[in-house]
């Protein structure tokens, strides 16, 4: 009996060190005293943090990068709900059509896209601004909504749009009130993909980034290429505790809320 | 998510390209003591207003060049310097072809620029009325000017290899150096060495080129499995030398000096190493034309040559440059004559000519 | 009408800054220098092209089967450990906010000759003398699959999550031993977020690039770096053929998939 | 005509409902095929049929949510076909409660007066007065999921008469309970329909909920109405074989009319000549089949002197005892099988497998289908 618990348990969970340790090993690195990447290092310190925090080079490229992915994160997840909310109720063809051209961006190569767009955005006179960026990662991160939309959408049961019909909500009341409701998780789930998306996006931004707004993966890039030190480490670490800060402050809101309703019945 | 995968590795790393990455944070603090050489005065020609755009590679690099000569440039002609990152040989295909030109001077190699030339006009003509006097005739091309020597050779770590080795043939004879090698590859746009096979096989430096791609992959054939890895990127082999993963590597220069810096037990073997070059071309229909051209020019004088080398130890393509660096600078410089006379100049028109057939017979031999 | 206009936005917005500029992009495959298929016409012929895309097929393989046998029991235990479900799901999503390059840099510190894995497999006295794990197919294996385990994992806990509790109650009711309760009735039901999981691996894993050329082993070379490769030497019509190819064979692939009963609709990515 | 039939009745609380030829096709099935019913003001009706019926999709076309191929709807003997279901003003429970899970209880239920414009005070009271209704005060800050499936149904039925509605339809709303719970609901259900007057519309498969809840049933089969009528007319008189099939157990006897008497039938049956009731009147020597229940069978010799009109003589082949009865499967002169229940009583003699007996059963309990 205690096998068939611990068994599965440990396995789990060597599995789960396998997805974390690559982090961990990242975390410690980033106290490292030495100047390139090695584990476990030599001696620990801050260098590497006050490196970041002191250099506008690279702070510069951190906020562009979290208000252009901000921005993504507005567009995509309006336009991407909507267009969930649309292509669900398509007839089956006209279905197929509009899914396979919002998922295209997963399977395009990242490069053809990023020549693609450079062309076209020249002309467009989108070239070296956040403007274009904001655009083009828009592009990229709608997949991820209009996915996780469609999921929460085909997860709800259709009798509780019925129900609001009948109960004399409006097509309009019955969305506002019933349906976006129910498919905030699927909302909240996509907004965090398209963010994701833009704040770890490289290769367009690469090309189109053009005149100055530099990204922050472009500036780890431009470290990167040759030579490795450990700042990159630091700054995978702040954006990895600010994640973790947000999942866990996400989930406490979310047990009070229900502890109080708990309390009320 | 997608572009996680599709990040071009080395999509810059080709031809002169590949000098950015020597751009290492090269001991900073060595390089603030000594005092840099100032140039102080310039001919009025290269005097002027506005502004002038430059693409470089960002990082690093970008510090140094702000610091040899884009402030001092400013300062003493009057013309702005805006700099960006990202020079890149596909977008300047794409810029001047959309007739969206946004910078007008950009850090390339020959080889990209000669490249790009012979499929269209991409590129403004050199002004070389106004070029010093000291740039070494061998670097100066009509629609481009090399300014950054660089080099490509040996490196090894002493504890892992007994002896020096020196040369093509000793990295090639795993039995008196035993242990792994890693050489360039072509992965993401890199060019095979096969400068470095032939010399293995016994070929006289200065019968290397043109390069008989059959006898090239022959010799390779000798040392393939030895090879552990095909990098693509210069970060790469500094990491398998630190990492202890090979004993012999071919490098970037660059980069070296900051990992012996480091404490790593890692050594540059200058001899049969191939110079390369990078170098400044300005865009077709840049609006800044004469600005680019002014810079050029003030760039590749003696001083701001020099000064670049205080910052990265890359070489001077200015004869005259070597008399402002201090000695124990110099040494470690491509551009010293000790070191320069041991390299051979790497042939970017043997190579504009000729790299789809060697990397496709490279990919080829590789992949058999 | 209504479904029309709700889709029209991003469909408009998508057409004009995404589809049009990638559509020209791929025409130069038949348009580059000028209108011919020759560039289609030299791939079967192509023997350099024709082991990479082999290899990239293999690679994409072996990451989708080990992504699924390493998912499957992460995603049950999502589902099923309530108690754990929060950190188990931080731990799946730290990777996603971690940069490709320097997870990449992690596994070569990590996989070394003398790393972290074979210093500790030595020092257990497992064995004498270090593995050659770096610069293998199995290190790109291995890194592949970490950066591709949560697309696995997501989907397996959604079709997991979805299975009617009653059913597991019913089948343990009824004397079923738990492992087959596992193999006849969880595993079924599983199978549309298995399907999508699977599809979602494989496909993004055609695509992949940076990790096999930093980890990877010598004679790895994969669709994306040759496509990368002919756009560095401006042959830009080649590198949009191939992409051409790689972005059929991904459609084919899905189309194949979307046949299957249930894939569409368990075509999602939510953790919750 | 409704209009009609509802100042007849004479109820203004109720709707009345009329179908008139109403279909539904689906690709090239039709679910509803030209059903017409007049369902009159207060009635509590029930369409009842195996599923793939029509009962939900005609339900589904009274509350809008799906549009008639052909047909019409009048409510009030005002068409609703072209009218949005919010603007029908229709309550209605659902099978699974649809409950909106993000919303508390009170807010479920006043989701309908929200949607109405009614303020916030009167809400909270009307709320209130809907939960005592379904007695479940004091549950109204609880979410769904925190309630039983009794209890979310009782709140889904507050929530769908809180709005005082002139219909209320039902679609299987005790389908996912237990039994207990079912008939404590159906008491319930009768409680409020009769309280609150207004017209019901209940679907469901269960023939026995039906015969116990309704005013009238509409038996469907294959998207057409069977037949229409009060329970105990459906029971007694069911004018074709699928009724008399689907609501309780029937016996089929197979027979050739011999005679007519007055709407009378005499029919030869294994052997015997058998009286039954017939609306009918068939020509002699036409095939027919005759319907019994079984409880309306006796054994000849328990009958104490009422004598029903019918006999035949069987044989014993089962004999099962149930409880509250026991049941015979017996076996008549030319071989058909014969169902036969008796109350169970320490007086009555139970019969052995072999025996020999006679059964006999009234002329009014024989229908000729």
């Amino acid at each position: 009996m205690i096998g068939t618990r611990i068994l599965p348990a440990t396995v789990v969970g060597l599995i789960l060190l396998f997805l974390a340790f690559p982090i961990l090993v990242v975390i410690v690195v980033s106290f490292s005293s030495a100047t390139y990447l090695t584990f476990p290092p030599p001696a620990f310190g801050l260098k590497w943090y006050d490196a970041y925090f002191s250099s506008a080079d690279w702070l510069r490229p951190t906020w562009l990068s979290l208000w252009v992915a901000g921005a993504v994160v507005v567009m995509a997840t309006l336009l991407g709900t909507l267009a969930a909310l649309g292509i669900a109720r398509l007839p089956r063809a006209a279905r197929v059509v509009a899914a396979g051209l919002v998922l295209s961006p997963l399977i395009v190569p990242g490069i053809v896209v990023a020549i693609g767009i450079y062309y076209a955005f020249a002309r467009y006179g989108l070239v070296g601004s956040p403007v274009g960026l904001i655009i083009a990662h828009t592009c990229l991160a709608v997949p991820f909504v209009v996915t996780s939309v469609s999921a929460s959408l085909a997860g709800i049961d259709p009798r509780l749009e019925q129900a609001a019909l009948s109960l004399g909500a409006t097509p309009r009341g019955t969305f506002f009130q019933v349906t976006l409701p129910l498919i905030r998780p699927g909302v909240l789930v996509g907004a965090l993909f398209a963010f994701i998306t833009s704040f770890d996006e490289l290769i367009v931004a690469l090309f189109i980034s053009g005149s100055g707004a530099v990204t922050l993966p472009r500036r780890m890039w431009d470290d990167l290429r040759f030579q490795i030190d450990p700042t990159i480490a630091a700054v995978s670490t702040l954006t990895i505790v600010l994640t973790v800060a947000l999942m866990w402050g996400a989930h406490l809101l979310r047990k009070r809320a229900e502890r109080q309703v708990t309390k009320e019945a | 998510m997608s572009k996680h995968h599709s990040i071009r590795f080395g999509r810059r790393a080709t031809l002169g390209l590949l000098g950015a990455g020597l751009a290492a944070p090269f001991i900073r603090p060595a390089a603030a003591q000594a005092a840099w050489p100032e140039q102080t005065t310039i001919p009025d020609i290269l005097k002027g207003s506005g502004e002038v755009r430059i693409a470089g590679f960002g990082g690093t690099m970008n510090e140094a060049q702000i610091k040899a000569y884009y402030e001092p440039f400013e300062k003493i002609s009057g013309i702005k310097v805006r700099a960006f990152p990202g020079s890149d040989p596909t977008k300047i295909k794409a810029m001047v072809e959309t007739g969206n030109v946004e910078w007008d001077l950009a850090q390339l190699s020959r080889g990209s620029i000669m490249n790009l030339q012979k499929r269209g006009d991409y590129f403004e003509k050199i002004d070389y009325d106004i070029i010093d006097s000291g740039v070494d005739p061998a670097y100066r091309f009509e629609y481009g000017l090399e300014m950054l020597v660089w080099a490509q050779v040996l490196a090894y770590r002493k504890d892992l290899v007994k002896g020096e080795p020196k040369g093509w043939a000793d990295f090639w004879d795993t039995k008196k150096f035993p242990g792994e090698r890693a050489m360039y590859g072509t992965t993401s746009g890199g060019f095979p060495e096969m400068e470095f096979a032939l010399m293995a096989a016994g070929v006289p430096p200065d019968k290397v080129y043109p390069i008989d791609i059959d006898k090239a992959l022959a010799s390779y054939e000798k040392i393939k499995k030895d090879v552990i890895k095909w990098w693509d990127t210069g970060a790469v082999p500094i990491q398998l030398l630190t990492d202890r993963e090979v004993a012999m590597t071919t490098v970037w220069n660059g980069r070296m000096a900051a990992l012996q810096a480091a404490g790593v037990p890692a050594e540059i073997s200058w001899s049969q190493g191939l110079s390369k070059r990078d170098a400044w071309g300005i865009p077709k229909g840049a609006k800044n034309k004469a600005n680019a051209m002014k810079f050029v020019a003030y760039s590749t004088m003696a001083i701001p040559q020099a000064r670049i080398a205080f910052a990265i130890p890359y070489g001077s393509v200015n004869n005259a440059s070597n008399e402002y660096i201090p000695p124990d600078r110099l040494a470690v410089l491509p551009s010293a004559p000790d070191i320069k006379k041991q390299l051979i100049n790497y042939n970017y028109d043997w190579w504009i000519d000729n790299r789809e057939a060697a990397v496709s017979r490279f990919n080829k031999w590789l992949l058999s | 009408m209504t479904p029309y206009l709700l889709a029209a936005p991003l469909i408009a917005f998508m057409i004009a800054f995404y589809v049009l500029p990638v559509v020209a992009m791929l025409m130069r495959s038949v348009s580059d220098p000028s209108w011919t298929l020759q560039h289609y016409a030299a791939l079967p012929d192509d023997v350099v092209f024709l082991k990479t895309f082999a290899n990239t097929f293999y690679t994409s393989l072996i990451v989708t089967l080990a992504s699924l046998l390493l998912g499957y029991p992460v995603a049950l235990a999502l589902v099923r450990a309530p108690r754990w479900a929060l950190v188990i799901l931080v731990l799946i999503m730290l990777p996603f906010w971690t940069s490709v390059l320097v997870r990449s840099y992690a596994w070569m510190v990590l996989l070394g000759r003398h790393g972290l894995f074979n210093e500790a497999l030595i020092a257990a006295g497992m064995i004498d003398r270090p593995l050659r794990i770096l610069n293998t197919p199995l290190a790109t294996q291995i890194a592949m699959s970490h950066i591709l385990l949560p697309y696995m994992i997501l989907p397996i806990a959604n079709a997991l999550r979805q299975i009617d509790p009653s059913l597991l109650r019913a089948a343990s009711g009824l004397g079923s031993p738990p492992w087959r309760t596992f193999l006849q009735v969880t595993l079924p039901l599983s199978m549309p977020g298995v399907a999508a999981g699977v599809l979602l691996v494989f496909v993004l894993a055609l695509g992949f690039y940076i990790t096999p050329a930093m980890v990877g082993g010598p004679r790895e070379i994969t669709i994306s770096m040759l496509i990368a490769q002919r756009v560095d030497q401006l042959d830009w019509a080649y590198a949009a053929t191939l992409s051409a190819v790689l972005l059929a064979t991904a459609l084919a692939i899905i189309g194949a998939f979307y046949r299957l009963p249930g894939v569409g609709n368990a075509f999602r990515m939510n953790a919750r | 005509m409704a209009a009609e039939l509802n100042a007849v009745n004479g109820s203004g609380r109720g709707a009345s409902v009329l179908l008139t030829d109403l279909e539904k096709r689906f690709d090239r099935t039709n679910a509803v095929d030209g059903v017409s019913l007049d369902i009159r003001s207060g009635e509590f009706l029930t369409l009842l049929g195996p599923s793939g019926s029509g009962k939900t999709t005609t339900l589904m076309m009274i509350a809008g949510f799906e549009t008639p191929t052909a047909g019409d709807i009048a409510i009030d003997g005002m068409s609703v076909v072209a009218m949005p279901p919010y603007r029908r003003n229709i309550g209605m429970v659902f099978q699974n409660y649809a409950l909106f899970p993000h919303l508390t209880v009170e807010d479920n239920i006043g989701f309908p007066l929200k949607q109405r414009g009614v303020p916030k005070t009167e809400r909270t009271k009307l709320v209130g007065e809907a939960l005592e209704l379904v007695q479940l005060p004091g549950y109204g800050g609880r979410y769904p999921r925190q309630l039983s499936g009794g209890q979310q149904q009782r709140v889904a039925l507050a929530r769908a008469i809180v709005f005082k509605p002139r219909l209320l339809l039902m679609d299987e709303p005790l389908g996912a309970l237990d039994k207990q719970l079912r008939e404590n609901l159906q008491l319930e259900m009768r409680r409020l329909h009769a309280d609150l007057g207004i017209t019901f519309i209940y679907v469901t498969h269960d023939q026995e909920e039906a015969l116990t809840m309704s005013d009238r049933i509409a038996v469907m089969n294959d998207g057409k109405v069977a037949q229409v009528g009060r329970p105990e007319d459906l029971y007694d008189r069911p004018c074709n074989r699928f009724v008399a099939g689907f609501i309780g157990e029937s016996n089929f006897l197979p027979a050739v009319v011999r005679d007519l008497e007055d709407d009378i039938v005499v029919a030869e049956c294994e052997g015997v000549l058998v009286r039954a009731l017939c609306p009918a009147r068939p020509a002699n020597g036409t095939k027919v089949t005759l319907t019994t229940r079984p409880e309306r069978l006796r054994f000849a010799d328990t009958l104490n002197g009422h004598a029903p009109q019918n006999r035949m003589s069987v044989t014993v082949t089962e004999a099962v005892f149930a409880g509250e009865r026991c049941r015979y499967l017996l076996r008549a002169a030319d071989g058909a099988s014969i169902v036969l229940k008796e109350p169970s009583s320490a007086a009555i003699r139970r019969r052995q497998v072999g025996e020999q007996a006679e059964i006999a059963w009234s002329v009014a309990d024989t229908i000729l289908v």
